[in-house]
């Protein structure tokens, strides 16, 4: 199951590729389209800068998956944050470690994206921990009640981490600028190391929309429906907002995603949900 | 033919440089990615990476300065990879010909493999010239005779 | 210090800007033009001077049926030859739809610049339908081609006058559909209220053209000289007095408003009458031409000697004047500012015919 | 405010613009500048064409009543075309295609 994560990730890769397109009035790609992206990534020629590239893309790629398993396997949350935040340190070590410039630029902002939605994410998982009493996915199934009628501000405040996740517009500033830093943090990566980047995001994504699903934990359907929904409504942000800067972004994420969080659990604290 | 292979005919990501020409075979190059042609459904995308891409577009001539530039450009895309004169003046200096500070076409500093012409080149020629392309990487175009 | 280009997506013309930057933040810039020079203004004094007209369309495929016509009016100037008056017609409508198929091309490639892809496409798609026009009036989407010395080539016949109004009124409703984006949006704003700022008198002071210095309230444009035939259209230019990247897009969107107008009032006064001039004798003297590009003001100076060859011929193209106050609008603000501010001035690169060689300071 | 939702909901529901080009092939439009054609029986080698050319595409051998035209040179202006005394160049419909190699085409009496 944590194996066919990358799947999941790679067909949502290419539904994202082909709504966008349509969005924009265009036929768009192929629905296997990142596929074959990722095989011919895999039989180019691989330029490497640093002897560290390699092993820290398959860094980012390991922990995505060890994140993937430990969701399926309905592990503790906090420790796949704390994974997810690995693989994307190695991420980010692999673009400070680069030459160029435009690769520095977008490690730093990279870092910035995540010091913007791992407290997010945190604070998200600390009102799950109120309400249900552990911090294991576990545990949320064995609430009981759909988490979403109870932490509904959550699911939007996470909302704001899945745009930041896919490297959407309005927030993505390190990813897919390329406006201003051509292929951002993938820029100094080729060859078999840019395919390897690109599986470790397929997973990452999945990882999360299985997360995001866990909001109807008792039925994993009605819970992926969720999830879908929030990426169809990632896509239409994308196309309906310019992108910001980075400081709107750590400000936007933080206030918004913070009040919405602080908000939900002071309306259950005064409902007397918890406590 | 292996899967990978296969798979590079379906995914050609491409690097467009301009070699100082006039724009109209660059807006072209854009206008092939825009909803009238949007050459994304042969999943080809402008990647603007020269490290991550397959096939590098030329527009315009060569002038001496931009020479070292463009061969640079050429040694850091991977193999393998194609080679498109997109124009004119990119296959053979075209109306600059006389011009004091041009080489010619851009095959005076790289290899290139097909010649797209044009003055501007037209999105459907683009297109053509992509396929034509995809035929040599393949395997299927006629051998050099020479 | 970044570069940014010579070969860079946001901008597929080759210039070197040199960024110093600190964190973020651009404390000096360094440009380095000069990978586009061909040499043309020599290669026109070798050339046929009637050959020259195909040369001078492109120098920029852009503006190419403006760049065409300048050159077509200084060797009129030269030669005394009289243009008639519905190939002059003829020329403004040419012009004003090559200004139109510019200023949407520049708008796309703005709302890109600023990472609004969806919006991007959507112009460049409405952008099809002029393009569609220019092939329908002398079949390429480009290089339109249909001035000659003394007058012009192709005329506009019953059919396609009707297809020009009526796709001068199906353009108008495109641009009503996405216009307010550009007006009111507040993303949009975000990123271009008081980015760049060009002050009158530093405008006026670097000689700043085009859109540019009358995004800073100047209103000066060559038009409004009447040449052509926009002495008798009521021509009257477009300002904004905000000096930053979102006047100097809203001076550009109104001019697309503008260009619909005048092409649709162009072709209402359009009277019958010959279209071309012949052109008798070589060119001799000195004389000078100015005209508006959508990108400023575009001056043409040539000698000529009674010879089929031209003594000298020289060509300022809007660009250049434009890349220093560029480079006093950049300083001071982020790198994530670099792709508005940079297409805010609508740098075309192949105009700018000119060599600099930078040297970094010990 | 999301000013452009309308217009991406349109889009998402409506057919796309795209024109499945090389699959269907677009429609002719009249006057297309494309290649040319010499029609030697017509020419009389006044090289008028040759003079004129601003690329330089065209060469004409007048002692073996021959025309070399080059397409990848060619600006397709048409300047020729408009200036051929005895109306002997005459463009196609098409344009030309790429090739893998430059090739120029020779036409002959």
């Amino acid at each position: 199951m944590a194996l066919a994560t990358p799947l999941i990730g790679g067909l949502l890769m290419g539904v994202d590729r082909k709504l966008t397109a349509r969005m924009q009035e265009r036929v768009g790609p192929p629905l296997a389209q990142p596929f074959y992206d990722a095989l011919k990534l895999w039989g180019k020629t691989v330029m490497i800068d640093s002897s560290l590239q390699p092993a820290l893309a398959f860094g980012y790629l390991g922990f995505a998956l060890v994140a993937a398993g430990l969701v399926t396997f309905r592990q503790n949350l906090l420790l796949v944050l704390f994974v997810t935040g690995m693989a994307d340190i190695c991420l980010t070590v692999a673009a400070f470690d680069a030459k160029s410039p435009y690769s520095y630029l977008s490690g730093r902002r990279e870092f910035l994206a995540m010091l913007s939605y791992e407290p997010v994410m945190l604070l998200a998982y600390t009102a799950i921990f109120m309400v249900t009493g552990s911090f294991t996915i576990r545990g949320i199934y064995e609430y009981g009640a759909p988490l979403l009628l109870v932490l509904p501000a959550a699911l939007v405040a996470l909302e704001i981490v899945l745009v930041i996740e896919m490297k959407k517009s309005p927030f993505d500033v390190s990813g897919h600028a390329h406006q201003e830093l051509v292929r951002g943090v993938f820029t100094e990566f080729s060859g078999y190391t840019m395919a390897l980047i690109e599986l470790g995001r397929w997973t990452k994504l999945a990882t999360t929309m299985m997360i995001l699903s866990l909001f109807w934990a008792p039925s994993p359907v009605i819970g992926g429906a969720i999830s879908l929904v929030m990426f169809f409504v990632v896509l239409m942000v994308d196309n309906l907002y310019p992108r910001l800067t980075w400081q709107r972004m750590l400000r936007t994420t933080w206030a918004v995603g913070f009040a919405l969080i602080l908000l939900n659990v002071a309306a259950l604290a005064v409902g007397g949900v918890i406590l | 033919m292996t899967l990978v292979q296969k798979a590079r005919l379906k995914s050609l990501w491409v690097v467009h440089f301009d070699c100082g020409g006039c724009n109209g075979c660059d807006i072209e190059v854009l206008a092939a990615l825009t909803p009238k042609f949007d050459v994304e459904r042969f999943g080809i995308v402008n990647i603007g990476d020269p490290k991550q891409a397959d096939i590098m577009v030329l527009t315009g001539p060569v002038n001496h300065k931009n020479k070292r530039v463009l061969r640079d450009l050429y040694e850091e895309v991977p193999d393998p990879k194609m080679v498109i004169a997109v124009g004119t003046c990119a296959c053979t200096g075209g109306i600059f010909h006389n011009c004091p500070n041009i080489l010619g076409g851009v095959n005076k500093v790289v290899p290139v493999d097909v010649y797209v012409p044009g003055c501007a080149a037209r999105p459907e020629q683009i297109i053509d010239g992509v396929v034509l392309a995809m035929k040599k990487l393949a395997g299927e175009a006629p051998e050099e005779d020479e | 210090m970044i570069p940014f280009g010579p070969q860079h997506p946001v901008l597929p013309e080759p210039i070197q800007l040199q960024f110093y930057v600190d964190e973020e933040k651009i404390v000096d810039v360094l440009p380095n033009i000069g990978y586009v020079h061909r040499g043309i203004e020599r290669a026109m004094e070798l050339n046929d001077y009637r050959r020259n007209i195909y040369l001078c369309e492109r120098i920029c495929g852009i503006c190419n049926v403006i760049h065409g016509q300048t050159y077509a009016r200084l060797i009129e100037k030269l030669t005394g030859t009289e243009v008639p008056i519905r190939a002059r017609y003829l020329r403004t409508i040419w012009a004003e739809v090559a200004r139109l198929q510019s200023h949407l091309l520049w708008l796309g490639l703005f709302a890109e610049s600023i990472g609004f892809e969806s919006l991007f496409m959507k112009i460049w798609r409405d952008r099809e339908i002029v393009l569609e026009l220019t092939e329908a009036t002398n079949g390429h989407r480009i290089h339109m081609g249909t001035t000659v010395i003394g007058g012009v080539s192709k005329d506009l016949d019953e059919r396609l006058r009707d297809r020009y109004l009526g796709d001068m009124d199906r353009l108008r409703k495109e641009v009503d559909d996405w216009g307010h984006v550009f007006v009111k949006d507040v993303a949009f704003r975000e990123k271009t209220v008081g980015k760049g700022i060009l002050p009158k008198k530093d405008a006026v002071h670097l000689g700043a053209v085009g859109p540019v210095i009358r995004g800073s309230g100047v209103p000066r444009d060559m038009r409004s000289n009447g040449y052509g035939v926009y002495g008798e259209l009521d021509f009257e230019p477009v300002t904004h007095d905000g000096c930053d990247s979102y006047s100097r897009a809203m001076v550009r969107l109104d001019e697309t408003y503008q260009s619909i107008d005048l092409v649709k009032r162009a072709i209402d006064q359009l009277s019958e009458g010959p279209l071309v001039e012949k052109n008798e004798g070589f060119p001799d003297g000195v004389a000078m031409v100015r005209s508006e590009q959508p990108r400023g003001e575009c001056f043409y100076y040539g000698v000529g000697n009674g010879t089929i060859h031209l003594e000298r011929c020289r060509i300022r193209t809007p660009t250049l004047p434009n890349i220093p106050p560029l480079l006093q609008m950049l300083i001071g603000h982020d790198v994530a500012d670099i792709p508005t501010i940079v297409h805010s001035i609508d740098p075309c690169m192949s105009c700018t015919e000119r060599v600099t060689y930078v040297e970094e300071a010990a | 405010m999301p000013r452009f939702l309308g217009n991406i909901l349109e889009n998402l529901l409506g057919k796309p613009a795209t024109v499945r080009y090389p699959f269907e092939k677009p429609e002719h439009v009249p006057g297309t500048r494309g290649e040319i054609s010499f029609d030697m029986s017509k020419c009389d080698q006044c090289q008028d064409c040759e003079r004129l050319c601003p690329s330089g595409a065209i060469e004409v051998d007048v002692e073996g009543k021959r025309i070399e035209w080059d397409p990848y040179r060619c600006i397709y202006c048409h300047l020729c075309v408009r200036s051929c005394m005895h109306e002997a160049i005459t463009p196609l419909d098409n344009v030309q295609p790429p090739g893998y190699r430059l090739e120029k085409k020779v036409f002959e009496a």
